[in-house]
């Protein structure tokens, strides 16, 4: 039992970490709202340049072949600074799932372009209606009933569809199914998408939750009303005190999903989405307890779009309702328990 | 007791139905803080008006009708159930204008309530300043005497529908020894005067429904002193009593919003597999905008009898502004991934409302006093608590 | 519209009120534990003078002939009290019960005595197992699938079983279903039976709830830790204010229900029972919320036996579970809504 | 990071598993906090120690096994799952036995650290008085030096288990001019103290769990005192964090009452129509008391690389008192109208331990810290903000 980070891991999620806070400050997340495709100029070279988006790749086509857990710490980093670039889909859902379960041309097609970021991949969700990044990734993961399939660009549509979140680019896709496509009939590869994109989002909502706590006991320390800080106040200390423990009780539960995924079982056998889905839902109830809290510590300044709180509060939201939400993942652990 | 409509009453509800019925625009206005948006509803305002039902209980000399308290409830149940536009002049009749029949002299009741009732005049409330929000005693923007005028320096911020109003009823200090809550006055002042500066500033929905002031010896002529020099904050605590309690949220909204959730979920669950416990949730906002209703009924007989209303209009609005939240965040989770898409996606549901109406509830806990205070003045005024 | 008790309805909880404060004090609610029956010595000879016992009774058998919405201000007064005598299954369920269904003799035998207070009526919830003061009660109603049998005391067995609120005399009722004590077969009734008590569990629930609000104000307000009133905390300052606004939206929709019921339909030509479940919701929320705060901010004091915060944290939670919790009549509300 | 208990580790967990499984007394013993059963539960610790579980952590030489913090976590796991008797001495083994290895002397381990593991000595812990609650600082109960003796006067209360245990520790102010945290001292006091009374007081539950303590001119010799003279708040502080934090709640407790409530929820919803909300409530109950696991297992991680609990001890502690009050409610939820039957109820469910564990749990809130000072702490000491 060693519930800790390696020395390598910790210092590549500073790396992801010090380069977002250079290329990706709040100004960046702002300017990418008015971007065409949401982007933000060269973050994601300077990305692709640290090898965090083939993590999951093979040596073989240039990645590091690491596993989720090498890459947990670096999507928390991605939640902290709302970094529009869908990483998570690309790097955390879709280059595992092709490396696992693409036959050799495709995963020779894909993998190498994907690891070093020169083809962008995407991956929807089962429990979703739209996909994230479709028009402009250039093959997309799709799951329809039992089967996943991967789509070039050319071969499906995508119909924008503008989220609250003007970062998150989503689109409804339409393809049409058929052999060419095909990843996987198996309706546990459709599972192993959801796992991977809910403990993906389960982490960057760990990271919102984190920067929206922050940014509210920094606001509230220099905020004076009535002669004193606000955050003199027994009920704004309450509020960062309940946002830090749901936090810190969500932490290790995304980690040890993140291990169990790696490892294909939970520490004492059991089965990896159950952990995925306990960690989905206490990041889901953290980060939407983050927003309620950091909105109404703020005040009405917070509910301007001048300031920058507004990027993490719709961040969040989407965090929590995309790849099932809280209800749902307790659904699914309820079904379990249920029957014993 | 007798929870009843009187036959009046019944027919007084069939009337405002009816006529919202038949007139309320075909195609949804655009919205209304954007230039176009607020000049549209200002546009409905005067038709509400000329049919008599802008401020239906206000004296008919000035465009209502004289109804009482329960009439009022009725028609705003029907106003909302309707979905009618939104009221872009809410902040002049329901926030300024009973401070105005309290506090103005005949000639200002003559002078605005009228243009006020017919939207010929949209009222912003300039109150907040970035250093005063919760602490409005601690307002800076002075107002000093120079002959027949004020002359204003200062600014004001979070001022709704401040972009395009045509007045502002705004907490100045015109003692500039004063300290607190003394030597503030209450000023009306026309938007445009020379040495008024406004900025409109984005809400949370993105739309520029703030406006900072920027005040730079700006005259205002005294004549539009609202009350007496220096009585300003008792002027201005009558208006937070209505802000908080009956006048600014009637139970319609709340009814009309729960009455949708549930249509919402039945055609959720008439399409996909709902989780059971988000019935639960439904049930939740449902009940508890069934009994904002009965208890504001309730408070309604006990104000024709006589009683106050007092600091019970800070549980109400705690209530209220809560169970918003609660109901459009359970709206949201009805949709799930359709939850966060905006009136301009094309799948929208509903376009895009219970996201805006989720944006919106959110501020209801900080606006008019966060309810963290609201809770304090209930724990000391209503209950008795020690202040220190 | 008129939304108001009488000056007479309100005189009659306040007489009701001046008796409890006299002749049943907390000490005499304690005394009740210990008490073979669980009974207050005198208490129901003085309530049965007031006629509150008779009111729903005929004038023809001495009572007041007079509505649910004449009880239900005097029924908070009992729980704000705590008072251990089973008014309300008495007289706001069986006496009504027996007045409306059953036929002449046994209206006859028993409406005159139950008025006068000379004969104990109970009544058994069908959403619970136990019936209260059964082994005590001279005739109980009880439910059996779609009926409701009035059984004599002779007629049944009953065997106690201890509640945590010692002023509580539940007891499992056997007996044995035929033509003799047939009440009703209409599943109305049951329903009835079923809305009567609901609705006077939660006029007593907002009793408690009222009590533990009172006891805890005055508490907070005298208990003094680093040096002055633990009142002057901002959090135990919104714990009470909490129990208050729960409070203060309970009470009316207590009281519409009992004018629906008293109406036999919502003011609006609804469904009592629906007026019922809301007003039991609110009400059990309320009381739960209020023995949370009322404990907490009493701290180690209020968890011991010797102090009488316990007399009403029992009632409350027996109360909000008893005659359908929130969830039961939430469900019951929400078949409704989704059938539109 | 590798989240699999070692080999070692699973040898360990199954000797302790298959030792209680063997040893667990057929009948359960009389409840903990009366007369026979104190001393029934008392038997129970010389077994426990005569094989070597009674505290496994510790130093072989006053009868552990001198086990990791892993280990430790393991053995609560498997003691609750087992259904195991309550620990008698529990307030002497895991908050005064931390406090008396660091600061007690050779003589005082080798005094007291046995008889404590072998529950030959019960200890109470005598820190709260009438007067002084949450405000421990306040402690007025007088040691007053006189030769080798300290002569106490004073009252202490709300004293777990003091009726019966065999000593006590105490928090008194040996310096009577002193004020708030300095000139107060730790010390160890026999029950069998003359001028020592004891009264107990009954719990919620009506056990007499609690005693009150009356000193009059009551002589401890001066040899008992743990540190210092004058040091007793750091010393006691070192005990306030192992109470908040692991010591005294380990996930194992949660984790088997998690896991008896999904068996409670099967065996109801194998009988009769469930709420499908509250499997729901079920599902949160089982989540909070995983996530407590792993963020503990998390945290001995830290510990063991040289890190400290510090402050995260307030979280830990307002998440596992919280935790368990909803996980009993639920339960009590589940089981209807049988939620409020006591252990003497013929049909009571599980011998009443529903509601009893329901009561206990509701004194977590409050005790060692009520957890608004421990937000208070949070906001303050983890989060930095302002205190004034």
């Amino acid at each position: 039992m060693q519930f800790s980070f390696t020395d390598d891991q910790v210092m590549f999620a500073e790396t992801v970490r010090d380069i977002l806070a250079n290329e990706c400050p709040p100004s960046a997340v702002r300017a990418s709202w008015e971007d065409p495709d949401g982007r933000v100029p060269g973050l994601w070279e300077t990305l692709a340049a640290t090898g965090v988006l083939g993590v999951a790749a093979p040596e073989a086509h240039g990645g590091l072949d690491m596993s989720t857990l090498d890459l947990v710490l670096p999507l928390e980093e991605f939640g902290y600074a709302a970094c529009p670039e869908p990483v998570a889909e690309h790097a955390a859902v879709a280059i595992p799932l092709l490396s696992g379960h693409a036959a050799g041309p495709v995963a020779d097609e894909w993998l190498g372009r994907a690891a070093e970021g020169t083809a962008l991949l995407t991956a929807g969700s089962p429990t979703d209606a739209f996909v994230l990044a479709a028009e402009r990734a250039d093959l997309a993961l799709l799951c329809a009933d039992d089967e996943v399939h991967a789509v070039p660009a050319g071969s499906y549509t995508a119909v924008a569809q503008a989220s609250v979140d003007h970062a998150r680019r989503l689109a409804r896709v339409d393809w049409t199914r058929g052999p060419d496509t095909l990843l996987s009939d198996d309706p546990a590869v459709v599972r192993e998408v959801l796992d991977r994109g809910a403990l993906a989002a389960a982490a960057q909502a760990v990271g919102v939750g984190r920067r929206l706590l922050d940014l509210t006991v920094a606001y509230v320390a220099e905020r004076e009303q009535f002669g004193r800080p606000v955050g003199v106040n027994q009920a704004v200390k309450h509020h960062c005190s309940n946002v830090a423990i749901a936090l810190e009780f969500a932490g290790p539960s995304v980690h040890k999903a993140a291990w169990s995924c790696a490892q294909g079982e939970g520490p004492e056998g059991g089965d990896p989405s159950l952990d995925v889905s306990t960690a989905k839902v206490l990041a889901s109830d953290a980060v939407d307890l983050a927003c309620r809290a950091a909105l109404q510590c703020h005040g009405a300044i917070g509910y301007t779009i001048e300031h920058d709180l507004q990027l993490w509060l719709k961040r969040g939201w989407a965090l929590s309702a995309s790849w099932g939400d809280a209800a749902f993942h307790r659904r699914r652990v309820g079904e379990a328990l249920a029957a014993g | 007791m007798d929870l009843r409509f009187t036959a009046d009453q019944r027919d007084f509800r069939d009337e405002v139905r009816t006529w919202l019925a038949e007139n309320i625009p075909a195609e949804p206005l655009p919205p209304m803080d954007t230039p176009e948006g607020f000049e549209a509803h200002r546009g409905w305002e005067r038709i509400l008006f000329d049919a008599g039902w802008s401020v239906v209980n206000w004296p008919e000399a000035y465009g209502g009708r004289e109804v009482g308290l329960v009439e009022w409830l009725l028609f705003e149940e029907e106003y909302y159930r309707s979905g009618a536009p939104g009221r872009v002049n809410t902040n002049g009749i329901t926030l300024l204008g009973p401070t105005l029949f309290a506090y103005g002299t005949p000639e200002q009741h003559e002078r605005f309530m009228r243009p006020m009732a017919a939207g010929d005049e949209i009222w912003a409330q300039g109150w907040s300043e970035p250093d005063s929000g919760s602490d409005l005693a601690s307002i800076s923007t002075r107002a000093i005497r120079d002959g027949d005028d004020f002359v204003l320096n200062g600014q004001k911020t979070w001022c709704s529908r401040g972009a395009w109003a045509d007045w502002m009823f705004c907490i100045v200090r015109t003692d500039p020894d004063s300290e607190r809550h003394r030597g503030l006055s209450y000023l009306l002042v026309p938007a445009d005067s020379p040495g008024l500066e406004r900025r409109p500033v984005g809400r949370l929905d993105g739309e520029p429904a703030f406006a900072e002031l920027f005040f730079s010896d700006c005259r205002v002529p005294a004549v539009n002193l609202l009350g007496e020099e220096g009585q300003g904050w008792s002027v201005a605590m009558a208006t937070t009593s209505s802000e908080r309690g009956l006048n600014l949220r009637a139970p319609g909204r709340f009814l009309a919003a729960a009455g949708r959730l549930a249509d919402l979920y039945r055609r959720a669950s008439a399409e996909h597999d709902v989780d059971p416990g988000v019935l639960d949730q439904v049930v939740r906002a449902w009940m508890a905008a069934d009994a904002y209703r009965w208890q504001t009924y309730a408070t309604a007989s006990r104000l024709q009898a006589g009683g106050e209303l007092g600091a019970s209009a800070s549980m109400m609005k705690v209530f209220w502004s809560e169970l918003d939240v609660e109901l459009h965040a359970t709206a949201l989770r009805l949709l799930g991934s359709h939850g966060e898409l905006v009136a301009d996606a094309p799948e929208a549901v509903d376009a895009g409302s219970w996201m805006s109406g989720y944006l919106f509830a959110l501020s209801g806990p900080i606006y008019a006093g966060t309810n963290e205070i609201q809770r304090n003045i209930i724990a000391e005024r209503v209950l008795g608590l020690p202040r220190k």
